[in-house]
């Protein structure tokens, strides 16, 4: 995280692009693109564009890695080499090794794993382009991924970061923000059943700061889900979703 | 990738058959591209973008522009880079690690068509000779393998590259400096690759990955805007006719300004 | 690691039953780390250094301080590296080779509680803007696992920061001259991290091997002396409820204070 | 390939070293040299100094790359460190994969792979010394070991490379030609079946200079390969390859 | 090895620590500290602080690696990255590589490696901090964490690094004497068996100073080794071992 | 590389009552090497090249030179580097990769003979201290292994570096320039290795690949000129005996001469 000291929300409470400080930046979501894979789903949040696929239950190579009660879940995050501003090393990185990580640990708790046994079910997020938030894009567009696949789930999984701008409280960070701020805090969770799947903090935070980021968060994940479920009702049913339907679903 | 032979071969017995007769499975001709699309500005972070799909295969192309250090033997000339990955989201076979044989040959290829049709002008990119010049990376991420990545990568790199723009750099006391001005990279040329099959005895453009499957021999032939061949690459484990080559040679010549025309049009 | 089921099944439900009554395997507390022994200095080649015992598990860290080039986007700062390595010495889990997801995770969660606390000011490493500054490199030496490594290795890099010395440098013409003045590396906080475990639906703090086997979820909690919350990390495959996170966040406060005096009297 | 620019051809039509616009550079071959190998060919051509030795059929290892109806074949085309102007890193480089694939494919259809089902076969190619048309001197040699290691064959695999210089087509390039010259064609092929194993085009060649070097390379890979059936008769039989078998082959 | 021209012997023939050309630097050994391994031990030598630890037998992964009529013994000797004056890249050197070798093939004749067919002996041998002669101290710790771990042995094995210091034999170099002298040669020896496991030799010696320099190096092993089973005595049995235990095993 | 641990056993039982009566299975006596054959200049592009065929153990090494920037403790002395691959067509057991262990020892053992022999006296190899020295860069070739690769890369890089030359410098305001002159390594001495197998108690030199099949132990003692030993290398999963190592010492010294001569001879 940057220093702070920037001066990115306005007199009037706006931001760099006109966002009030719970405001989320614009988001569309197409679930199914892709051909081959077995599930798809390509989001585009911010300046963020990134496509996630599902290919599996498949064999699982090397044998040694077999789960006998569940499936043994992958996942790889990998940001493309002109994602970013500076042309980034396609070998990965440690941050993304990290985040392939917490990515997979984000997603496990809504997959059904123990239909599964003895299979691999392989979850790859790549990011075409970068902005603020990545890794929550990712798990939202990752989680229809895997429903696209008809894999058994729990929930879906969807996810927001806030933060704190100008010692204040935002919602849904961009990357000026995430590097001018002083604190970036991305979280996922299954909106239907209330838990939290991802949680990394960064910068500094009261107790109250903390809280009111948190729980910000939460709400905004809820309101990205009306989103998510609109657009695998559009892939399954056709049509666009209805208005009521995501308003229902964002409660 | 192969995996069943009874299937693999009662596939290929069957496509042989139709080709005999002029038939493809998917009904085109033996010339026949499938459908192209191309579209620029994908990724409005990258100085150039392209997204190409040919029928099912799918392939985005970023190009990346800095400065860097001239390779010694060409002290005065920038550098150009081409990179492929077959991302594992891409094909059931495919997986993820360092490039494959496939993505190097792959990328290699595109490359030589690129370079040696003399599209971008390299002596363009020299800012101080022997210490500073302008380096050109194509990076090119496969989205959907269905068939003849080496046209479809050639098209999205091109289409990219002629769509990129740079800031323009002042020379100061021998030090380059980058100036808030965009400038079109120096695009020459439009190099045109077209890729083809040999199919037991015949040959056809533009495999997708079932007649891929059943190919005994892959061969791409680029060729310039003045009908010049200016690459050429011969895969997969048999072998091809002399008498095949020349006139692959003459349908890459024709079909070259119809793609040509095409891809000027989605960059112009 | 997993390997025998039954076993586990077992062991997990024993467990939770016991915690269902408020008790641990090993009688502590629920909010109770196990005994903690900081060394300091025990690598007199290394700039700072510390050994930890955490319980069982056992963590040295070493700082080693050199001139560095700084990041292009920090040309003002020093720069800060924490890596970490699970010895195969320390469990019959670990294996040599490249760092391990885990190790990458562990040296980047301890990484960020350090850095995001400003616990070392890092303007202060600057010697020439844009050309040289102070490199402080952070090594852990993971020497015997028991558990909750991510507490352990923390407390490890504080300690070795705290007493960490480097030499004096003086800047001139533009050169970064070192002195034979040994200083010490600018330290303005002691972020202690708090880590949890849910097993069931209990969350206990400091987990032992035996607790992370039977873990559902892992949360790391950091803060720093102001009592804010500076860095924080779910882990494992599991959920936690938005409740749990809090009373985590109040907990980690609570016994950050304790474990930072503990920390501050090892190392004064 | 350079600009074309530099003079490499003089009035009188003869090229730096002397040769004639459709000469080749002096080559000789040996098979049989190496003890362990099962089979292996050395060839000098310019200043090409190549090892091509094979072993095989052998055991596949990893068992997962066993090919059930007919052999697995392996090859690596490696440059010493030494063997060019400037020290090369010994770990592999794009180049050198690359070339080790067109090698083996260029090779494959000559071995009769269906005869050893289960089997892998492995082809090394080590470059000593490095002159233009490294890769066709590389297959004429390998094609000989893998007949010298008694491995059943439709045909010999020979290569030629022929280019363009200061825009005239010229046969068999060497280093100086292929790097300032503006064309290198290198070729592979079976020269009794008459069939193209490796073809790989570098430079701007209109559709005549295209044809007239194309046909130069076959031409003059027919005229190698009276010398790799010298090379073998003298292995396997004694004494020298009589010129009329020479002239015979090369019809 | 150095040019040997720094002045590290004083004319009253002390060295830099006060050291008589034949004395060892102060040696502590401690046997079974770490709680995870089947043995253990941690050797201060000079300013060396090495940790050895041993886990097997156990199975051997992967399989192919299996050895049907013995044990196979694997060895890795590692520096921390903070063990040496200059930052260390945890990734193992060629040196590492070569001296783990050096220390399993120090190891093996001592292991009774028939009696655990088809298992796996691990020795993992971390320099914590580096001085002159860590791989002798290496080895002295591992084949006391081999006997704490219970593994059949024929011996314990020992080491001991002598060499020329100003053209003067000298027992157990240090980190300067290593790098100012002018030969080092560490030797480690089975010191009931009087065998020599290792030895490797560095730097100019006569016939006469390598006579000298390496029965040196045995004499002093044997010293050693009665600090080392004065180190296995006190885990086993308790107590402090006895000044007439370190004596009569010194003889 | 043990296969059949029925056949070797016979092998080595055969070999050892040989050996008892004297008998090598290729009539050699027990101190006997196998015919050396040494060329040079095999690779003109290389600075200094030698090829070296030891029976039917062959090696070719390379030298090529170039100007580096000299290492922080040794700022006004060359470089040299030895590096040794063993070709994947030198032996059904080599494989393609990155160096193995036994080519790392086989290089750095080599290596050790030349550096502490003080063969090349790095000392004229710098050009401007702390910033630019002459780099000299050994490869070797293993291209047939029969045994006792220690020996036949050692002589081949001895050979190639007596017979290597390299372009003259000048120092001019601190920057080295190359001239067009050459001149030749500045060569001091002439380590000679020789390599000892112990196979049973019997002690025979120059083992070929049946003999280390068999043997016990393994050590190299290299000496150099004046008679002294400058490097030694003990291998193999067994040990030797203190008297065996004397004995040893004093038969490398008294061969050394033999193939110095022989050395010398090949390379004037």
């Amino acid at each position: 995280m940057g220093e702070g000291k920037t001066k990115l929300i306005d007199e009037a409470g706006r931001r760099r692009d006109g966002r009030k400080w719970d405001e989320l930046r614009p988001i569309s979501i197409q679930v199914g693109l892709m051909k081959n894979a077995d599930g798809s789903a390509y989001i585009e949040w911010g300046k963020n564009k990134i496509m996630a696929a599902v290919y599996g239950p498949k064999e699982v190579h090397p044998k040694h890695q077999v789960l006998a009660d569940r499936a043994l879940l992958r996942c790889r995050y990998h940001m493309a080499p002109f994602s970013v501003d500076e042309r980034k090393n396609p070998a990965p990185s440690r941050r993304e090794i990290e985040i392939s990580k917490v990515i997979r640990e984000a997603l496990q708790p809504a997959v059904i794993v123990e239909d599964y046994p003895r299979t691999a079910i392989e979850v790859w997020v790549e990011v075409l382009q970068s902005d603020g938030g990545s890794r929550v894009a990712g798990i939202t567009a990752a989680s229809l991924a895997l429903a696209d696949a008809g894999i058994n789930m729990r929930d879906l999984v969807v996810g927001c970061s806030c933060g704190i701008v100008n010692d204040q409280v935002v919602a849904d960070l961009d990357d000026t923000e995430d590097k001018e701020g002083s604190g970036d805090m991305p979280v996922a969770i299954m909106p239907t059943l209330g838990k939290v799947t991802l949680l990394q903090v960064d910068g500094i935070y009261t107790r109250e700061q903390f809280q009111k980021a948190f729980e910000l968060a939460i709400e905004k994940g809820k309101q990205v889900n009306a989103m998510q479920r609109a657009a695998l009702n559009s892939r399954f049913f056709g049509g666009e979703a209805t208005t009521s339907e995501v308003e229902e679903a964002a409660e | 990738m192969k995996k069943n032979y009874v299937m693999e071969t009662i596939r290929k017995a069957q496509m042989v058959q139709m080709l005999a007769v002029g038939k493809r499975m998917d009904d085109r001709g033996l010339d026949q591209h499938r459908e192209l699309k191309i579209e620029t500005g994908v990724i409005p972070k990258a100085n150039g973008s392209a997204r190409v799909f040919l029928g099912n295969t799918q392939v985005i192309a970023g190009v990346k522009i800095a400065t860097g250090i001239p390779f010694p033997d060409t002290p005065d000339k920038g550098i150009l880079m081409v990179n492929a990955e077959i991302l594992p989201l891409s094909s059931p076979y495919a997986e993820p690690g360092p490039p494959s044989e496939d993505a190097i040959e792959l990328a290699r290829v595109v490359d030589r068509g690129i370079r040696e049709s003399k599209m971008v002008d390299l002596g363009k990119l020299n800012l101080v000779s022997g210490k500073t010049v302008i380096a050109v990376f194509v990076d090119c991420n496969i989205m959907n393998v269905d068939g003849n990545l080496f046209d479809a990568t050639s098209y999205a790199v091109v289409a990219a590259l002629r769509t990129a723009t740079m800031k323009k750099y002042v020379v100061k006391d021998d030090k380059a400096v980058a100036t808030d001005q965009m400038v079109p990279v120096p695009v020459e040329k439009t190099p045109v690759s077209v890729t083809f099959a040999r199919i037991g005895d015949r040959v056809v453009v533009d495999p997708n990955t079932e007649e891929e499957a059943s190919m005994d021999m892959r061969i791409t032939i680029t060729t310039e805007d003045g009908g010049n061949v200016c690459a050429s690459q011969k895969g997969e484990a048999d072998s091809i006719t002399p008498a095949q080559v020349l006139q692959a040679v003459d349908t890459s010549i024709r079909l070259g300004k119809e793609i040509r025309a095409k891809i000027t049009e989605a960059t112009k």
